[in-house]
């Protein structure tokens, strides 16, 4: 029972409603309020990652015990899985939120963008945190909310227009999670994920557990965008203001997505061979159609929100290669080979694609476009931004002293050695088509001649956005550290450990 | 809906053409005509004054609702919904501007914010005093069955009751506000 | 269980509209449909039969109560499609006053 | 009881039909309402009366809310031929609807009968729960004191729709420059 778990989701909150309500009085105040806010955050995560390890903490709110080892009240579950998304969400929204600083005064009405962006991080903090399944579809409800607003934030009638189709498609996955929660409820009688499991593990009915799945696997592979879902993203990534834009591509479909995808498919169902065949071929039709779609784009944020689906797809990819194995009994060192693979890439993507869409708010804040085509040769004139990108760039497409490279390395070795050549062959061809593209990108914005129709005047932007910018680099730097194995270990065993030994988690939670 | 209907057409003001074309399409309403002509913004005044009691009495059954949300049927939610839908059927029947719209609509969001706050507030002070766990319902039980019992469940129906009514009447009055604003 | 069947038949025809409709308000018409049912669903599976609705009366405390949870469950549920819904419309009257029309197909040729 | 609840909800699923493919807007709004009012009954039906005082007044408001988005406009479908993006939709649509109600009526056969459903996790909510959280209202104990977690969720759902609202009916978004 440590009480700063549910500190985690009450502060932001909290905070949104605090800022509504003083912002109104004193100018200025949401900007550094929010930094403070996020500090604090950013500190106990990592505080909680530091002390966590492999130990799965158990917080009862209103302090119901189990009876006759049924849990009763709601239960937030801190491990070694969650722990790692925890610290994403808030060292990226602390970054976007310094970012926004100065990116954010040329739109009106400051304290709406903070208090959302602070609902948007609590949500997602609760999401995570949570060990009931209605709670989770309570949070996910709140953060994607508060998303839905902030991508129309600008509203002009392309930011509304993607903010109705991002809607639409949300209902949709919320109301098919609404009726796939429900059905678990029918068959067990129970909401607690930790139980379910074990009310699951007495009974074996096939057809039921199959419907069960496709309704969450659809629903939540809605709110991840993965392939036959996806058309929502790239409208409502690029529409958002540029921090936004960096968190929910960042960290949103990971935080609501993959994360609980994969907790529930692992700790929850009991792991099926033909689920893990679907959830690796929808993982590589992402991961290839989605950098095609890339290559045509002219639009920087369009063809970033892109490389999102195709990145995301080399996480699922590799999970579900890991499911494959831990379904099939065998290879368990491979199975988590696999596993560490794609969460070692979910947290490479966190940080470089932040980076990224960083990066294109700079160039849109300075030349007022998005187009490719109008711009050139801002590598003298931006050299932070310049820098920076480029580290982003060789990062995501796995040039080797860069992050990327052993995160897609481990994938493609696991994959190898689980003998899935061809999913091995097309990850490869998949980052030599993203070097393409973001070598186009490089060229088109920094290199060229610019054109002299343009003025002279364009300076580096201001300094809260290239310090973010330059920290996030940093980060994508050190990242590639976690490829040393004491300092894997430390990180991302405990996660590992959750998801390959399928019982643990219930057990552990159960008894507590 | 008969009445929302007149109201939606009053709210577009006294502008004939407007009007005329309005009744164009298929459903049309016999008051309709009569009210162009006459000057006062809203319904006529039988309307006004019915209205004005009826919701005296919604609102009461609101506040009855959220009071006993912890005996009978109903609680902070049932009940704040119904404040809210007597607070906006006074808007219908009142016409836009009754309550003086203006763009910053002030007072409302910072009620319902602070509901909200208060909410947590309890949630946390539940984490304060009670043993340290977050959302205990730390006062004294009482007896099952009479109206002041149940320990903090009565208190957290009064403020979500309120910040429901907030919520909703807010909603409510942002669309119409939009469509006023953006007409010119 | 012919009552679970029609309710998932009304949550197909809300996907059905959704999925077919070009209009903005019939779109967010058939949204609700599918809320409505998801609704009943969850009020379906707490139904026990002879039970009475979950309010303890202290003189008379033996009785078989239906199932309290999914009323909860779909308590907090309302509420959520009640602000999903209002979403959904202020977007909608915002775009009808950009482009005039509901129709969605419109919008995406005016946009080029 | 399963034969009622089945009546109504074919007259629902008529009325969901009928609103999908009315031509007058405002027919199409209404007959949502219909359907609302119609789950009103049905809970009812099911025991479950604070389900109900939320759902009526609730769907009035949504109904108040779409009509008066609807009335502001042309209220018409405009009526354009199906173009083949839309023969594809409906195709798949009506194929996809197809899969998954054989796949569903299949998935139920093995699961509780209406009206014969146990309890594990509610159990404990109804034995005792009275003395547990002092509130005669089950249903009230439960959303405010065993998941009250939850409805603080919820509270805030309703918070962040406002900012929303608020967020997108903002005459201007951008500052001049």
């Amino acid at each position: 029972m440590n009480p700063l778990i549910p500190l985690l989701v009450v502060i932001p909150l909290a905070a949104a409603f605090l800022i509504m309500i003083v912002g109104r009085f004193i100018e200025e105040f949401n900007k550094y309020f929010a930094l403070l806010v996020l500090l604090l955050l950013t500190f106990i995560s990592f505080y909680f990652l530091c002390t966590t390890g492999g130990k799965i903490t158990v917080y009862k709110v209103g302090g119901w015990e189990p009876i006759n080892s049924i849990p009763i009240g709601i239960y937030m579950v801190l491990d070694g899985f969650s722990v790692i998304l925890v610290c994403i969400i808030n060292l990226i929204g602390l970054l976007s939120a310094f970012y926004s600083i100065s990116y954010i005064r040329r739109y009106t009405a400051g304290n709406y963008f903070y208090a959302l962006f602070f609902l948007l991080i609590g949500g997602m903090n609760g999401v995570v945190l949570s060990g009931d399944l209605f709670n989770i579809f309570v949070f996910l409800e709140i953060s994607v909310i508060s998303s839905y607003a902030l991508v129309a934030f600008g509203v002009e009638s392309n930011e509304l227009e993607a903010s109705f189709k991002y809607q639409v498609l949300g209902g949709i996955a919320s109301f098919l999670i609404l009726f796939g929660i429900g059905f678990i409820y029918w068959k067990a009688k129970t909401l607690n994920i930790a139980d379910i499991k074990s009310a699951f593990g007495s009974s074996s009915d096939k057809t039921t557990y199959l419907f069960i799945q496709i309704l969450i696997l659809s629903g939540f592979g809605l709110k991840a965008a993965i392939i036959p879902f996806h058309a929502w993203l790239p409208d409502a990534h690029s529409s958002a203001p540029s921090p936004i834009s960096a968190m929910l591509s960042g960290v949103f479909i990971k935080a609501v997505g993959i994360y609980v995808i994969v907790r529930l498919f692992f700790n929850m169902f009991i792991i099926s061979e033909p689920m893990a065949i679907l959830i690796t071929i929808l993982g590589t039709l992402s991961m290839v159609i989605g950098v095609f779609l890339a290559i045509g784009q002219w639009d920087i944020k369009r063809l970033l929100a892109y490389h999102s689906i195709s990145q995301m797809g080399y996480v699922v990819m590799s999970v579900g290669i890991g499911m494959i194995l831990l379904s099939r009994g065998v290879k368990a060192d491979i199975a988590s080979l696999a596993i560490c693979g794609g969460l070692f890439h979910l947290i490479n993507h966190a940080a470089f694609k932040g980076l990224l869409f960083l990066n294109a708010g700079a160039i849109e804040y300075t030349l007022g476009t998005r187009n490719l085509k109008g711009m050139g040769g801002l590598a003298k004139s931006m050299p932070f931004t310049s820098a920076t990108s480029f580290i982003a760039s060789m990062s995501i497409s796995g040039i080797p002293p860069f992050n990327g490279f052993f995160s897609k390395l481990i994938i493609i070795i696991a994959a190898v050695m689980a003998k899935f050549y061809l999913l091995a062959i097309l990850a490869v061809i998949v980052s030599i088509i993203t070097l393409a593209s973001f070598l186009k990108f490089q060229r088109y914005a920094f290199y060229n001649k610019a054109d002299d129709t343009k003025d002279q005047n364009i300076k580096e932007v201001p300094f809260p956005m290239v310090f973010s910018m330059v920290i996030l680099s940093v980060i994508c730097v050190l990242l590639s550290l976690l490829v040393f194995p004491e300092i894997r270990h430390a990180i991302l065993t405990p996660a590992i450990d959750i998801l390959t030994d399928p019982a643990k988690y219930s057990r552990s939670i159960l008894v507590q | 809906m008969r009445r929302l209907l007149r109201f939606a057409r009053n709210d577009k003001g006294n502008n004939e053409a407007l009007i005329k074309k309005r009744n164009q399409p298929t459903l049309k309403f016999r008051l309709a005509k009569r009210e162009t002509t006459n000057d006062m913004k809203g319904m006529t005044i039988i309307v006004k004054k019915t209205t004005q009691l009826i919701a005296g009495m919604i609102f009461i059954y609101g506040v009855y609702v959220i009071v006993h949300g912890h005996l009978t049927p109903g609680g902070g939610f049932a009940g704040g919904v119904v404040i809210a839908g007597s607070l906006i059927l006074i808007t219908l029947a009142n016409g836009g501007d009754f309550l003086k719209l203006i763009k910053e609509e002030s007072g409302t969001t910072i009620v319902e914010s602070l509901a909200t706050i208060l909410v947590i507030t309890i949630a946390v002070s539940g984490f304060l005093f009670g043993t340290k766990i977050f959302f205990n319902n730390f006062l004294p039980k009482g007896i099952v069955g009479h109206l002041i019992s149940a320990g903090v469940l009565p208190l957290y129906n009064i403020f979500v009751g309120t910040e429901v009514a907030a919520s909703i009447f807010i909603i409510f009055l942002s669309l119409v506000i939009f469509k006023e604003e953006s007409k010119e | 269980m012919t009552a679970y069947i029609m309710c998932f038949i009304l949550f197909l025809v809300g996907l059905y509209g959704v999925i077919t409709r070009r209009n903005l308000v019939k779109i967010a018409v058939s949204l609700s449909i599918m809320e409505i049912s998801t609704f009943l669903f969850f009020a379906l599976i707490g139904y026990i039969d002879g039970g009475v609705a979950p309010i303890v009366d202290p003189a008379d405390p033996v009785k078989i109560y239906v199932d309290p949870l999914p009323q909860a469950l779909v308590l907090t549920a309302i509420v959520i499609g009640l602000a999903t819904t209002a979403m959904l419309m202020a977007v909608i009257i915002r775009l009808y006053r950009k482009y005039g029309t509901f129709d969605i197909r419109e919008i995406k040729k005016l946009r080029g | 009881m399963d034969l009622a609840i089945s009546i109504i909800a074919g007259f629902m699923i008529f009325g969901a039909l009928y609103a999908i493919h009315a031509r007058d807007l405002l027919s199409s709004v209404i007959a949502c309402g219909l359907v609302g009012y119609s789950l009103v009954i049905c809970f009812l039906l099911l025991k479950a009366p604070d389900l109900a005082i939320v759902q009526i007044v609730v769907d009035t408001i949504t109904l108040i809310i779409m009509v008066a988005v609807v009335l502001d406009s042309s209220r018409e479908e405009s009526y354009l031929k199906l173009d083949t993006q839309g023969y594809v939709a409906a195709v798949t649509g009506i194929m996809l609807i197809v899969i998954l109600l054989y796949f569903y009526a299949i998935s139920i056969k093995s699961l509780d009968v209406l009206g014969t459903s146990s309890l594990r996790m509610a159990k404990h909510y109804i034995e005792g729960a009275a003395q547990k959280t002092g509130s005669a209202n089950l249903v009230t104990g439960v959303v405010f004191d065993f998941r009250g977690y939850d409805t603080m969720g919820e509270a805030v759902v309703l918070v962040t729709a406002v900012l929303g609202v608020l967020t997108i009916l903002r005459i201007k978004g951008k500052k001049q420059e």
